[in-house]
């Protein structure tokens, strides 16, 4: 496999088409059986699906806390929670949701599926580190589920000293939890840098690298550059709890001003870190069903770098009203609207990828249709507590709340649903239920707008976030949020049923059922333990709907399967000059 | 092949010895009282060459591919970020004071 | 439109708030019209150019610099404009004049005391004349507040080793909410208090007057006053509920079981010094989060508390 | 170099599956470190942040506090680094010219050196507590009259505490090298954990050359 790097000299190779098999016998799913196979299993494919298994199972706990905590706010006083367990409740919907939910989602579940097979690779670079991400994650998980049951946290999922520093609780516990956690995002960055730099086929030029992958790409930078930080902040915060070391503990001579610019340092690039591999989806699903060749390949991939880049920069516009210095503020808030230029021009060439195009309304699409708007209005809102004068005002309100739900929510769950039903009969082999998938889709997004839009308002009219009792002039709009949320509950319940169901009862979906030209589709679905046969060589790029099906099939025969222990290989030729 | 230089035994050994002399070097000039702020550029510049020099001929970036050489140089630059960016705030700071 | 935006804001009821709502709404509008744009584009290619058959053919467009440089060029002129609009009035609401009323405000977990020039003290409830720019000089006694009016269009964190301020100058009389919009713990939803806007005169008279002193009442009015006054009911029920605090009602003459497995007797001395130095003797089973009232309360006023909390068997 | 068919057998059996040849196995792996050590960096950087920002408030208290650290030692311990480096780096070329024997002794030097270090660090280390100059609110030291001195440990602390646990996985890595390079695992062919380490260990040797001048010498 050639790299871009390596390769200075040009070798012909002969090529020949391979039609992947419909119906194959073996896939990676019935190759290795059992359990034990399973958990020792390096193969990307079930690394990603227990990743999938997982994640889901924290998106579960998280959304049921999210329905407790709306319950709760059905009326303005006290229901049937105290307040410290509302505290708690809070702090841990936060917590799981953006750092085992959001955080790892879709990099973990379908990058790890997809990255290797459309660079046409045989896995990632490091398999076995990946197997360790995956247990690094489940044990940090452990860590706070033990925080959970040993006192709880109620610092919020953000841990601002001094509270964090002086609450009760098991604080160190949830902290060292999130501090191990983020070695297993930065062991998965480090795994895709590498590997898409070193481990593309014959062929796969960065131009004809897919979107997805750019996505990746700069998701990967981020988790690499970010996340550190985080690891670091979270140690100097175990130690202030521990030893009291007083950096960020005003109490001790420290400032806990300096302790947000820390925390946001990550958590701000973190939400690129979610948010960005969901552009990758989108591009992908968006010129799918156009079967058009995408607009503007280079500006949506260098858009995404770009994002990564400036995402680095705005931290501070989590601390307008911090008490940092107005010099702070206004180049924070500079810098975030430079931030949305990229996103926007994204989002008009996506647009611009359906003129003309011949679009098919499969659920994948109607997700991406979905994404475009709610994420539009999460982009737009975000200008709005972007401008300083204007932020002042809707700072730490349920404005703040909506916004953030509408990218994270809107944004980055819609594309990775969409992303789920798109790759679905490629991970599994089989279809889901069309009519269904568009009914919860439906579900979903009134239920979503009915929760959050009605946060806009009270925000904009003062009801501040993380509250247990509020004013009675709010109720309205709490209960509606209230219903509203039940209602996206029930979405969810449905797209988790039909899913589970075309498992055992669904079609089968066959190699590439949407019309692809994208590489993964062009291996057998399930893929084989490999991924292919043979090795591809790419001659057009990802999204070239002019050329025909059959130029997209090329490769040739693999030199070993995989399993190069039984078979004789011959020396590299590099190795042999050196030798 | 980018990876694979091998250095000559002379070589790294006078690699050493100019890391040892350094050292020497910056505490020495701890001695002779240099007046703020160029003490600590004399420290950290003594430091950066010092680094630069393991960087380049320890760990090889002087003959590795230069993707390598970016990713480190990129870490510096994110790095130097967010000490700047966060000492817009902390320096330029200004608070009230209370009349009473 | 416009309702819609002033349904969505609270009044606006000081000077700078005008400002800060045309944003607000410039964001909005403008906002609205890309929305409402792209997705009737995004609605429509999809019903025009919907799939007709599986071998349509697509055109290849695969870029349009001009198109780029144009959907680049037109948000940045955009967005530079609410930059630079936001900016301003930005710098507006941190600049205080310098003929400013200032007032002290001390946060607590869960309460807010405001200190004025002449030494009285209020808690949670700030008076301030009209028309006439009142600038406050905050910090904390334990961890960040936020301060938050929404009626005026203010927030600001409130530090625990550092001042910060915030200015307004409110534009009618009348009462308007502050919360506090920085998590601070187990009854940060309570920590409310409220803004008594007066006209120039009825203010000074209230600072000469009141301060809530109440010294002719009765002492146990005046303790039931000085609770009220003082926040003391956020944490600490008069009916016997458990709030975060123990409640008042029959804890006269009890025994209280302190966390190391002692009691104390609660009477006079302890209720003294619950209150000057809360987390000397906690009860059982609650957290040692009470703020000192040394230097807010002076002994008479917490003689009239202990006469009122008597009251309460 | 003798290229006899056992090496040939025995050049072959480290690539793994999803790699074309050794090259390319090779070269991964260190792209991976050097990701690696991307994170390594901004993760200390946190550290020096926090140290960058406190000086530039409280820029006597770094004078005075660093009075209390011994720049002599601190000196000593620069070298044991600078030489353990220093034979990482042999170790690595033994490595690549075949010669495991070299190999296994520089490594043995390294820990030994490695060793040294946290033997100098252990000493400092209780001679400050000793005094009473610990982390955190444990600090009970009253030599010192700034009111943010426990502040000024902290940081020392915690660098040199977060450089000393790297020195530690630092010498677990090095043994299991020799272990492996026992085993005859590493030719000129295949020494990629070798030269991995090495890069590990460098960077953890450059991190020294700033936290000493940085800590140790503010006159």
């Amino acid at each position: 496999m050639a790299t871009s790097e390596a390769s200075t000299t040009y070798k012909k190779i002969q090529v020949r088409r391979y039609k992947p098999e419909e119906n194959p016998e073996k896939n990676y799913l019935n190759e290795e059986k059992g359990l034990w196979a399973w958990l020792t299993t390096v193969d990307h494919k079930k690394i990603g699906l227990m990743y999938l298994a997982s994640i889901a199972f924290f998106f579960l706990v998280g959304g049921i806390l999210a329905l407790i905590l709306r319950t709760e706010l059905w009326t303005p006083a006290r229901s049937f929670l105290d307040a410290d367990l509302y505290n708690q409740v809070f702090t841990l919907h936060g917590a799981i949701m953006v750092f085992f939910f959001l955080v790892p989602s879709v990099p973990t579940v379908l990058g790890n599926f997809v990255l290797p097979l459309q660079l046409g690779a045989k896995d990632v670079a490091f398999p076995r580190l990946n197997l360790a991400s995956f247990y690094i994650y489940l044990i940090g998980a452990l860590f706070t589920l033990t925080a959970i049951l040993t006192g709880g946290v109620d610092t919020g999922w953000t841990f601002y000293t001094p509270y964090s520093a002086t609450t009760g609780g098991n604080v160190i516990m949830m902290t060292l939890g999130v501090f191990i956690l983020g070695f297993s995002s930065i062991l998965t960055g480090v795994n895709f840098i590498v590997t898409i730099h070193k481990l593309r086929s014959p062929g796969m030029t960065w131009a004809k690298l897919p979107l997805n992958l750019w996505a990746l790409y700069a998701t990967s930078i981020i988790q690499i550059l970010a996340t550190p930080v985080l690891a670091i902040t979270l140690l100097l915060l175990t130690m202030e709890r521990a030893l009291g070391i007083g950096i960020f503990d005003p109490a001790l001579g420290g400032d806990p001003v300096l302790y947000q610019h820390f925390f946001w340092f990550y958590s701000h690039p973190a939400v690129y870190i979610m948010i960005v591999p969901g552009f990758g989806i989108i591009s992908e699903v968006v010129s799918t069903f156009s079967k058009k060749i995408i607009f503007g390949y280079w500006a949506i991939a260098l858009s995404s770098l770009a994002i990564a880049f400036i995402g680095f920069l705005v931290w501070g516009h989590h601390m307008f009203t911090a008490g940092q210095s107005s010099l702070a503020n206004l180049v924070f808030s500079f810098l975030t609207f430079m931030v949305g230029i990229p996103t926007g021009i994204k989002i008009f060439n996506w647009v611009a990828t359906m003129y003309k195009g011949s679009i098919d309304m499969k659920t994948p699409m109607v997700y991406v249709m979905i994404f475009l708007f709610l994420f539009m209005i999460g982009g737009f809102t975000g200008i709005m507590v972007g401008a300083l004068s204007v932020d002042i005002h809707l700072h730490d309100t349920y404005y703040v709340v909506a916004h953030f739900h509408y990218v994270m929510v809107g944004g980055m769950v819609m594309a990775f649903l969409g992303g789920i039903h798109y790759w679905w009969p490629k991970m599994f082999g089989k279809m889901y239920s069309e009519l269904w998938a568009k009914i919860a889709a439906g579900i979903l997004f009134i239920g979503f707008n009915m929760t959050f839009l009605p946060q806009f308002i009270m925000g904009s009219q003062g009801m501040p976030r993380r509250y247990f009792n509020y004013l009675e002039q709010f109720q309205p709009f709490h209960q509606t949020s209230t219903v509203g949320a039940y209602l996206m509950g029930t979405g969810f319940l449905i797209v988790a049923i039909y899913l589970t169901y075309s498992l055992f009862k669904g079609k089968k979906a066959g190699p590439n059922p949407w019309g692809s030209r994208a590489l993964e589709w062009q291996t057998a679905s399930p893929p084989p333990l490999h991924n292919f046969e043979h090795i591809p060589v790419i001659i057009n790029g990802p999204y070239d709907y002019h050329k025909p099906m059959s130029e997209f099939q090329l490769g040739v025969a693999s030199k070993h399967n995989g399993h190069h222990a039984e078979e004789t290989v011959d020396v590299p030729e590099s190795a042999q000059e050196k030798a | 092949m980018s990876g694979h230089h091998i250095s000559s035994a002379k070589f790294l050994w006078g690699i050493g010895i100019a890391l040892f002399f350094l050292t020497f070097v910056t505490v020495a000039v701890t001695w002779i009282q240099i007046p703020e702020p160029w003490n600590i550029v004399v420290a950290i510049g003594i430091a950066v060459v010092k680094a630069l020099l393991v960087v380049l001929f320890f760990m090889n970036l002087y003959w590795d591919s230069k993707f390598n050489s970016l990713l480190f140089i990129f870490s510096l630059i994110f790095f130097g970020l967010m000490i700047g960016i966060t000492l817009l705030d902390t320096l330029f700071r200004n608070d009230p004071t209370p009349l009473f | 439109m416009n309702r819609l935006i002033e349904y969505m804001l609270p009044p606006a009821k000081s000077t700078l708030a005008g400002e800060t709502d045309a944003l607000f709404a410039f964001i909005n509008i403008s906002s609205f019209i890309f929305i409402i744009g792209i997705t009737l584009t995004m609605l429509y290619f999809a019903w025009r150019y919907r799939r007709k058959s599986d071998d349509d053919v697509t055109p290849v467009i695969s870029h349009n610099n001009i198109l780029e440089i144009t959907w680049s060029v037109i948000p940045l002129i955009l967005v530079i404009i609410v930059f630079s609009w936001g900016y301003s009035t930005y710098m507006k609401k941190i600049s205080p004049p310098s003929d400013a009323y200032e007032v002290r405000v001390v946060g607590k977990s869960w309460l807010w005391e405001f200190h004025y020039d002449n030494g009285n003290v209020s808690v949670n409830e700030l008076h301030v004349p009209e028309n006439r720019p009142v600038k406050l000089i905050m910090s904390s006694d334990d961890v960040i507040h936020s301060f938050y009016v929404p009626d005026f269009r203010v927030k600001m964190d409130v530090l625990p080793n550092r001042y910060t301020s915030v200015w307004f100058e409110a534009t009618e009389q009348g009462e308007s909410t502050v919360y506090c919009t920085e998590y601070c713990g187990t009854a940060h939803s309570n920590m409310l208090a409220t803004v008594h806007v007066h006209s120039q005169e009825d203010f000074e008279d209230w600072l000469e007057t009141s301060g809530g002193s109440g010294e002719d009442l009765p002492p146990v009015e005046r303790g039931e006053m000085l609770v009220q006054q003082n926040a003391c009911m956020t944490c600490h029920s008069t009916d016997g509920s458990r709030l975060t605090g123990p409640t008042f009602q029959g804890a006269w003459g009890s025994d209280v079981p302190l966390e190391n497995g002692e009691t104390v007797q609660f009477d006079e001395n302890y209720v003294r010094e619950s209150i000057l130095e809360p987390n000397a003797k906690v009860h059982q089973g609650f957290q040692p989060v009470m703020p000192s009232y040394a230097g807010t309360l002076d002994d008479r006023q917490i003689d009239a508390i202990i006469e009122y909390i008597k009251t309460l068997q | 170099m003798s290229s006899t068919s056992a090496t040939e057998e025995k050049r072959l059996d480290h690539v793994q599956h999803h790699f074309v040849d050794s090259e390319q196995q090779f070269e991964s792996a260190k792209m991976g470190m050097w990701v690696f050590i991307v994170t390594e960096i901004l993760m200390f950087g946190g550290l020096f942040v926090a140290y960058i920002v406190y000086r530039s408030w409280y820029p006597e208290l770094y004078l005075e506090a660093s009075t209390q650290l011994n720049a002599f030692w601190g000196m000593v311990n620069t070298f044991v680094l600078i030489g353990s480096s220093l034979t990482v780096a042999m170790a690595i070329r033994s490595a690549q010219l075949n010669q495991i024997k070299g190999l296994i002794y520089n490594l043995y030097i390294t820990i030994g050196l490695a060793f040294t270090f946290m033997v100098i660090k252990y000493f400092e280390y209780s001679e400050k507590l000793g005094k009473g100059i610990a982390p955190g609110e444990y600090y009970t030291y009253d030599g010192l009259e700034h009111e943010k001195a426990n502040i000024f440990f902290s940081i020392y602390y915690m660098m040199t505490g977060l450089h000393g646990v790297h020195v530690t996985i630092g010498i677990g890595l090095m043994i299991w090298l020799v272990v492996k390079a026992k085993k005859n695992v590493f030719h000129s062919e295949y020494y990629t954990p070798v030269e991995i380490t090495g890069l590990y260990w460098h960077l953890v040797d450059i991190i020294w050359i700033f936290l000493f001048p940085l800590l140790y010498l503010i006159d």
